[in-house]
């Protein structure tokens, strides 16, 4: 008896003992949250929830990988506990779907006839497939067998087609697909998946710095869903009127249709399913992941910083923007003119953002208003510098800063928020204006102009028209508006009247030279060519960067890094992560002055990098991640079988008419023509891989 | 020497743990789904197995059986076992995270699994000196770890076939252990 | 809102029935389950084990801190286990032989920690009396019910009366472990089959 | 801290009283154990060997102190004479121990029957020593006190073809058996008589 009452004291107390002390001495942190959910499961470990034990069924519920009602012993009544503790709705964790990743294609035919079972699997294994595509859907339907939800069927277009309705996320078509082309995934998955070197996508996806799936809403276009397009691009792009309106489409380059006859109007059919959902006058509802409970602040209001911020909040996190301008949109408000982007369009789209939840701080500047240090004492956890490239280069010639001269971006941003009634002094506007420089800001500054009635308005450029960086539609837009252009001549100086006023701008004219770095040829001066240009009003649009003052000492940023193109330094263009680990940037703050899409892009990409350094993973993107590179079996020099016929045509409003006014200048295609634009599309993706490239995917 | 072989051969085929002696089946079907989860396991398995196959003998040697507390053996060793796989543990999850990133998640799963019990049980029913136990706790384990293996194999193929409803999932996989361990079962005799 | 007692004790038999609808404790469903004899002895002793475990588990709720909770339960556990062990020991005998160490396995069976787990560490005595009971019912007709088909296929007897004279050739396999397996996976079938409907 | 130094103090607690109640329990069921086990495990081979005897040879059973250890003899009551003890010895085998059950008549000496009790021997080959009753026939009748040996070493006994060592155990077994018989004689007939009254 007291033998085994001391034996039974004995052993427990070292075993407790021992376990004590073994978990002070080999403590190591964990989210917390973790041992809550953990206390609250049977602890049986009983292995029936398909998780190894309870501490990782724990684990994969606080990450959201499986439902609070995980454990197959406990009621409902613990599911309701866990769920109190990750901050969810019990049994609505992030739910898994099934998603189809190959659309088909009109071109893939049919290889082989193959007698026996009519199945995916078989023909995978004995032919590598049906159709001449070697990666894509076979279309046999072994999915549609295996989906006990009957939530996949065969489409009109001969793939499987998801009831996103039905599908519970199972994963059962995912495990039977020998093509490996449905996945499961949940809502966050693909906001934060990036393109990848084996993934099935054709050439204007792996162009788009947004990666927007665009063979999907232009399939989708086709078949009169435009709700769904509208959804797919707001799965890459949250901006997608204003990208609409002034995107230059460099996905368009790329389209296959253009080998043979003309690019798909691609943007022309964004624009129409976004402008479709706008005037339907009802938004479509957007999805947010379960709160994480996590903040972070994003510094700039514009394209990268609401895509970033979107994207964040859709992932879950508390986002609140600051931006220095009294009203959100940054450039897209203040740099792009209203015939461009009606800022009451961009008003209903920033309005869609934030209806998500993400809060906003209009006035407050950084480096002014507040720094790191107040963010970081606010409780931010992670920081998103999205402040854009405001601040103008300077001609570095005499006279530049004589009454009468502006510079672009300036110009554009005072003329802007007069023009909404945001403040700022009035411009008086010249009869005689020139503009020098060749990029969008200098067109945008001629057609602004033309439109405040300059009786004469003038491009001064250094180089020839077929070297102007600008959009070319915006240069024949300027052009139509009876802009002149003044090619191959370079400022030397600007000479006042005797008020101090600027009279003639002086320049020397160039001939082109052996081509630079950038393959541009290079303008050089004629020797003793100068020529006066009588003037009233200049405008510099050279170009324009950063402002990275508030770096300025005691603003604790010290160690933020700054490129010496004066933009804030990412060490990867895909990770977007700065020298300080929580603090991201994206868009013109990190590129120098870019294209919206490209902020938007960045700004999907940082957030991604957000999320993932939230939750304490590597930021690094994936290694096959296909960053502005295609895949080279994906480019071709022919295509076959098209019958040419021209792209749409945009509408816009008469010349004679629209430099009158600040009204939308071009207008959207009609349904009709979008149906028609949408049957363009090739479907090109998988079924049109050439096959005598080396080093395909897959 | 030669014992030792027969020893283990005989643990892993002729009296495998999971096929022939029924123990430790609910990891066996929970942890089968997926080739990793499986491998995981088996590894975490032969880990735990021969640690906890010796501390228990040391236990029920030099303690249980010299102050006559046979009676005791169930608590003890289920208490022992308990907190070696704890201490285990914590002990990889401070010092070698990369193992804990692999094993650590199968760990606790491994506490209530009845195969470590049983084995431990087993061993001192056998009477079996301190280099047959770790001999055949080595043995058991990686029986465990083999029809473990293979099993999840078999499932990850059974998924791509079409299963009648009632059939599908525990159902169907309970069935093909049943094939499986009718494999096993020619091995009988064979030591 | 609660569940009245009979309810907590009425769903172990059907709604929540181990290891049928918590696919849990398998090990000794699958081994001692030769006859109808040792499926019943089986599930009696586990259910013993589990009513006075969830019982105790109940009355210590307040006492035991929740991070140690584990180790208190499964030294409760150990100790009705031992409890039973020793008790079977000395008044059936030869059943304890048949039942050999899965009786100290009910140690590890999932389901009785479990049921102290996710039940008794939560509710009162009465109603985790309920449902030990009614769990550890369930767990003796599903034992009874697999022992009965594997003895009457196996070995063509019930309860060690002989069935079918001796011309019966019995269809051993049942008793051997790939039939526990294969008879344990088809009347989950049919369970599944007359449960959906 | 007070809360780490609360956990380990439940803990023990706990297993202390676990402690205590499973040695009540041992100490309550302690003996009853002890019948049950020489009742299953060896009644069989005691009553094989005590065949025809009117009493219960496990209930009419004593203990005597051999070299430091106990060893329980077991008494057949024949035409109402206590005179046949049964005990039981080891000898080595090819595999481990073998176990041998023996009776013996104290008033002339002999052997009354042999039974082989428990061996790890090759199945089919050693294991005959058990099943193969011929074997263990050979010793009944004969004396006690002699030497048994093998015929291939000399001696009187057939050995079991192919089992020469588990031959050889038995006789092992049965001549240690004679050394202890003579050495405990005395007190054998003393305890004897206590049954006869």
């Amino acid at each position: 008896m007291t033998e085994a009452v001391l034996f039974m004291l004995l052993l427990g107390g070292v075993c407790g003992l021992v376990l004590s002390f073994a978990s002070k001495i080999f403590y190591v942190y964990e989210d917390p949250r973790i041992a809550e959910v953990e206390g609250l499961l049977a602890g049986a470990n009983c292995g029936g929830c398909g998780y190894a034990g309870c501490s990782a069924a724990a684990v994969a519920v606080v990450e959201g990988q499986a439902p609070p009602s995980v454990c197959v012993i406990s009621g409902s009544e613990t599911a309701a506990l866990v769920a109190a503790v990750v901050g969810v709705d019990a049994g609505s964790a992030e739910p898994m779907r099934s998603y189809n990743t190959c659309q088909g294609g009109d071109r893939a035919v049919t290889k082989y006839h193959y007698m026996g079972i009519n199945s995916c699997r078989a023909l995978a294994a004995l032919y590598g497939g049906m159709r001449e595509c070697s990666v894509g859907c076979l279309g046999l339907g072994d999915c549609v067998r295996a989906c006990a939800f009957d939530a996949l069927k065969i489409g009109p277009d001969g793939y499987p087609v998801v009831d996103e309705a039905k599908c519970v996320g199972c994963g059962a078509c995912e495990k039977v697909c020998p093509k490996n082309i449905m996945e499961i995934k949940t809502m966050s998955d693909k906001l934060l998946h990036l393109n990848q070197y084996d993934d099935r996508i054709a050439p204007c996806q792996q162009t788009c710095p947004a990666e927007i799936d665009i063979p999907k809403y232009i399939s989708q276009i086709r078949n009169n869903d435009y709700e769904g397009a509208v959804k797919t691009i707001r799965e890459r792009n949250p901006l997608l009127l204003s990208c609409g309106r002034v995107c230059p489409h460099p996905c368009e380059d790329l389209c296959r249709r253009g080998i043979e006859d003309e690019a798909v109007s691609i943007n022309q059919l964004k624009r129409f399913v976004a402008d479709y959902e706008m005037n339907s006058g009802k938004r479509i509802p957007i999805s947010c992941a379960l709160p994480t409970g996590k903040k972070v602040a994003v510094v700039g209001g514009g394209p990268a910083g609401l895509s970033c911020a979107y994207f964040l909040r859709r992932l879950g996190h508390e986002v609140t923007i600051f931006d220095a301008m009294p009203k959100l949109g940054g450039m897209i408000r203040y740099g792009i003119p209203e015939y461009r982007l009606p800022k009451e369009v961009l008003a209903w789209e920033i309005e869609g953002i934030l209806n998500l939840g993400v809060k906003s701080r209009a006035n407050v500047k950084l480096g002014r208003d507040f720094d790191m240090g107040s963010l970081v004492s606010a409780g931010y956890d992670a920081i998103f510098l999205g402040i854009g490239a405001w601040k103008d280069y300077s001609l570095k010639v005499e006279g530049e800063d004589l009454d009468g001269c502006f510079t672009g971006i300036d110009f554009l941003t005072r003329f802007a928020k007069n023009q909404q009634g945001d403040g700022g002094d009035s411009i008086k506007i010249g009869q005689k204006c020139a503009v020098i420089g060749g990029g969008n800001t200098a067109i945008d500054c001629v057609r602004t102009l033309v439109r405040l009635g300059a009786k004469e308005v003038t491009i001064v450029y250094r180089r020839t028209r077929n070297e102007m960086p600008a959009n070319m539609v915006e240069i024949e837009a300027a052009e139509h508006e009876g802009v002149k252009f003044v090619f191959l001549a370079a400022p030397v100086r600007v000479i006042a009247d005797d008020k101090g006023k600027a009279k003639q701008l002086e320049y020397l004219k160039m001939e082109l030279g052996e081509p630079d770095a950038s393959g541009r040829r290079r303008p050089v001066p004629i020797e003793g060519s100068e020529t006066l240009l009588d003037v009233d009003m200049l405008v510099t649009a050279i170009g324009q960067g950063p402002d990275v003052s508030f770096k300025e000492d005691g603003k604790r940023m010290d160690d933020l890094g700054i490129t010496r193109w004066n933009t804030i330094d990412s060490a990867d263009p895909v990770a977007l992560q700065t020298s300080i680990p929580y603090v991201f940037t994206a868009g013109d703050a990190a590129t120098g002055a870019s294209l919206v899409v490209e902020a938007i892009g960045g700004g999907r990409r940082a957030a991604r990098s957000i999320h993932m350094f939230l939750s304490g993973k590597a930021t690094t993107p994936p290694p096959k991640t296909l960053f502005k590179n295609h895949i080279p079996g994906s480019v071709f020099d022919a295509v076959d079988g098209i019958k040419q016929t021209p792209r749409v045509k945009m509408p816009e409003l008469p010349v004679d008419e629209r430099i009158k006014t600040f009204d939308e200048a071009d207008l959207v295609i009609s349904e009709d023509d979008a149906l028609e634009e949408s049957m363009r599309c090739l479907s090109c993706c998988l079924s049109c891989y050439n096959k005598d490239v080396a080093d395909l995917p897959l | 020497m030669g014992d030792y072989i027969l020893l283990v051969i005989s643990c892993i085929l002729v009296n495998n743990i999971l096929l022939a002696q029924y123990l430790g089946n609910c990891p066996f079907l929970g942890t089968s789904k997926k080739m990793e989860t499986a491998v995981g396991m088996a590894m975490a398995v032969v880990f735990v197995l021969v640690m906890a196959g010796v501390i228990t003998w040391i236990a029920d040697t030099f303690f249980l059986k010299r102050f006559g507390l046979e009676y005791l053996r169930t608590i003890s060793f289920i208490l022992v076992i308990a907190a070696l796989v704890q201490f285990v543990e914590m002990f990889l999850k401070k010092s070698i995270p990369a193992l804990y990133a692999g094993l650590g998640i199968f760990l606790p799963l491994i506490t209530t699994n009845c195969a470590v019990m049983g084995v431990c049980l087993i061993n001192i029913k056998e009477e079996y000196t301190f280099m047959q136990v770790i001999v055949s706790s080595f043995g058991y384990a990686v029986g465990f770890g083999l029809a473990l293996i293979l099993f999840a194999g078999v499932r990850e193929r059974i998924l791509l076939a079409r299963v009648p409803k009632p059939l599908q999932d525990t159902s169907i996989a309970l069935v093909t252990a049943g094939i499986l361990s009718l494999t096993f079962y020619a091995f009988k005799g064979m030591v | 809102m609660a569940k009245s007692i009979t309810q907590e004790f009425v769903k172990g038999l059907w709604d929540e029935i181990p290891p049928f609808r918590l696919v849990l404790g398998l090990c000794p469903v699958l081994a001692v389950t030769t006859t109808v004899e040792n499926g019943l002895g089986m599930g009696l002793a586990t259910t013993f084990v589990l009513v006075c475990s969830n019982m105790l588990v109940s009355l210590l709720r307040d006492i035991i801190p929740s991070k140690v909770r584990i180790a208190c339960f499964i030294v409760i556990i150990a100790t009705f286990v031992t409890v039973v062990e020793l008790l079977m020991q000395a008044f059936t005998y030869p059943l304890f032989l048949k039942l050999g160490i899965f009786i100290p396995l009910i140690v590890v069976n999932c389901i009785v920690l479990g049921r102290s787990e996710a039940f008794a560490f939560k509710n009162p005595v009465m109603p985790s009396l309920a449902d030990g009971l009614g769990i550890g019912i369930g767990f003796t007709l599903s034992l009874a019910a697999l022992g009965a088909v594997r003895e009457i296929l196996g070995s063509g007897t019930f309860f060690n009366i002989s069935l079918f004279g001796p011309s019966f050739q019995p269809f051993s396999l049942m008793v051997e472990a790939p039939g526990a397996f294969i008879c344990l996976g088809l009347m989950l079938c049919i369970m599944n089959l007359v449960g959906n409907k | 801290m007070r809360e780490m130094i609360k956990m380990v103090v439940i803990i023990t607690i706990l297993c202390a009283f676990s402690g205590g109640l499973l040695a009540a329990v041992r100490n309550g069921t302690k003996d009853k154990i002890e019948y049950q086990q020489l009742k299953f495990v060896k009644g069989p081979a005691i009553r094989e060997i005590l065949k025809g005897s009117s009493n219960d040879p496990i209930v009419d059973r004593f203990k005597l102190k051999v070299d430091d250890a106990e060893k329980s003899f077991f008494v057949g009551i024949f035409d109402g004479n206590a005179d046949t003890v049964a005990f039981e010895n080891f000898g080595k085998g090819f595999g481990g121990d073998i176990g041998v059950m023996l009776g013996v008549n104290v008033k002339n000496d002999k052997i009354v029957a042999v039974g082989v009790t428990t061996h790890s021997e090759t199945p089919g080959v050693g294991s005959k020593a058990k099943t193969d009753l011929k074997f263990a026939a050979q010793f009944a009748g004969l004396l006690l006190n002699e030497d048994f040996k093998v015929k291939t070493d000399g001696g009187q006994v057939d050995a079991i073809s192919g089992a020469t060592v588990s031959s050889r155990g038995v006789c092992m077994a049965v001549s240690e058996a004679g050394k202890i018989y003579k050495q405990l004689k005395p007190r054998l007939i003393n305890k004897l008589s206590e049954f006869n009254k």
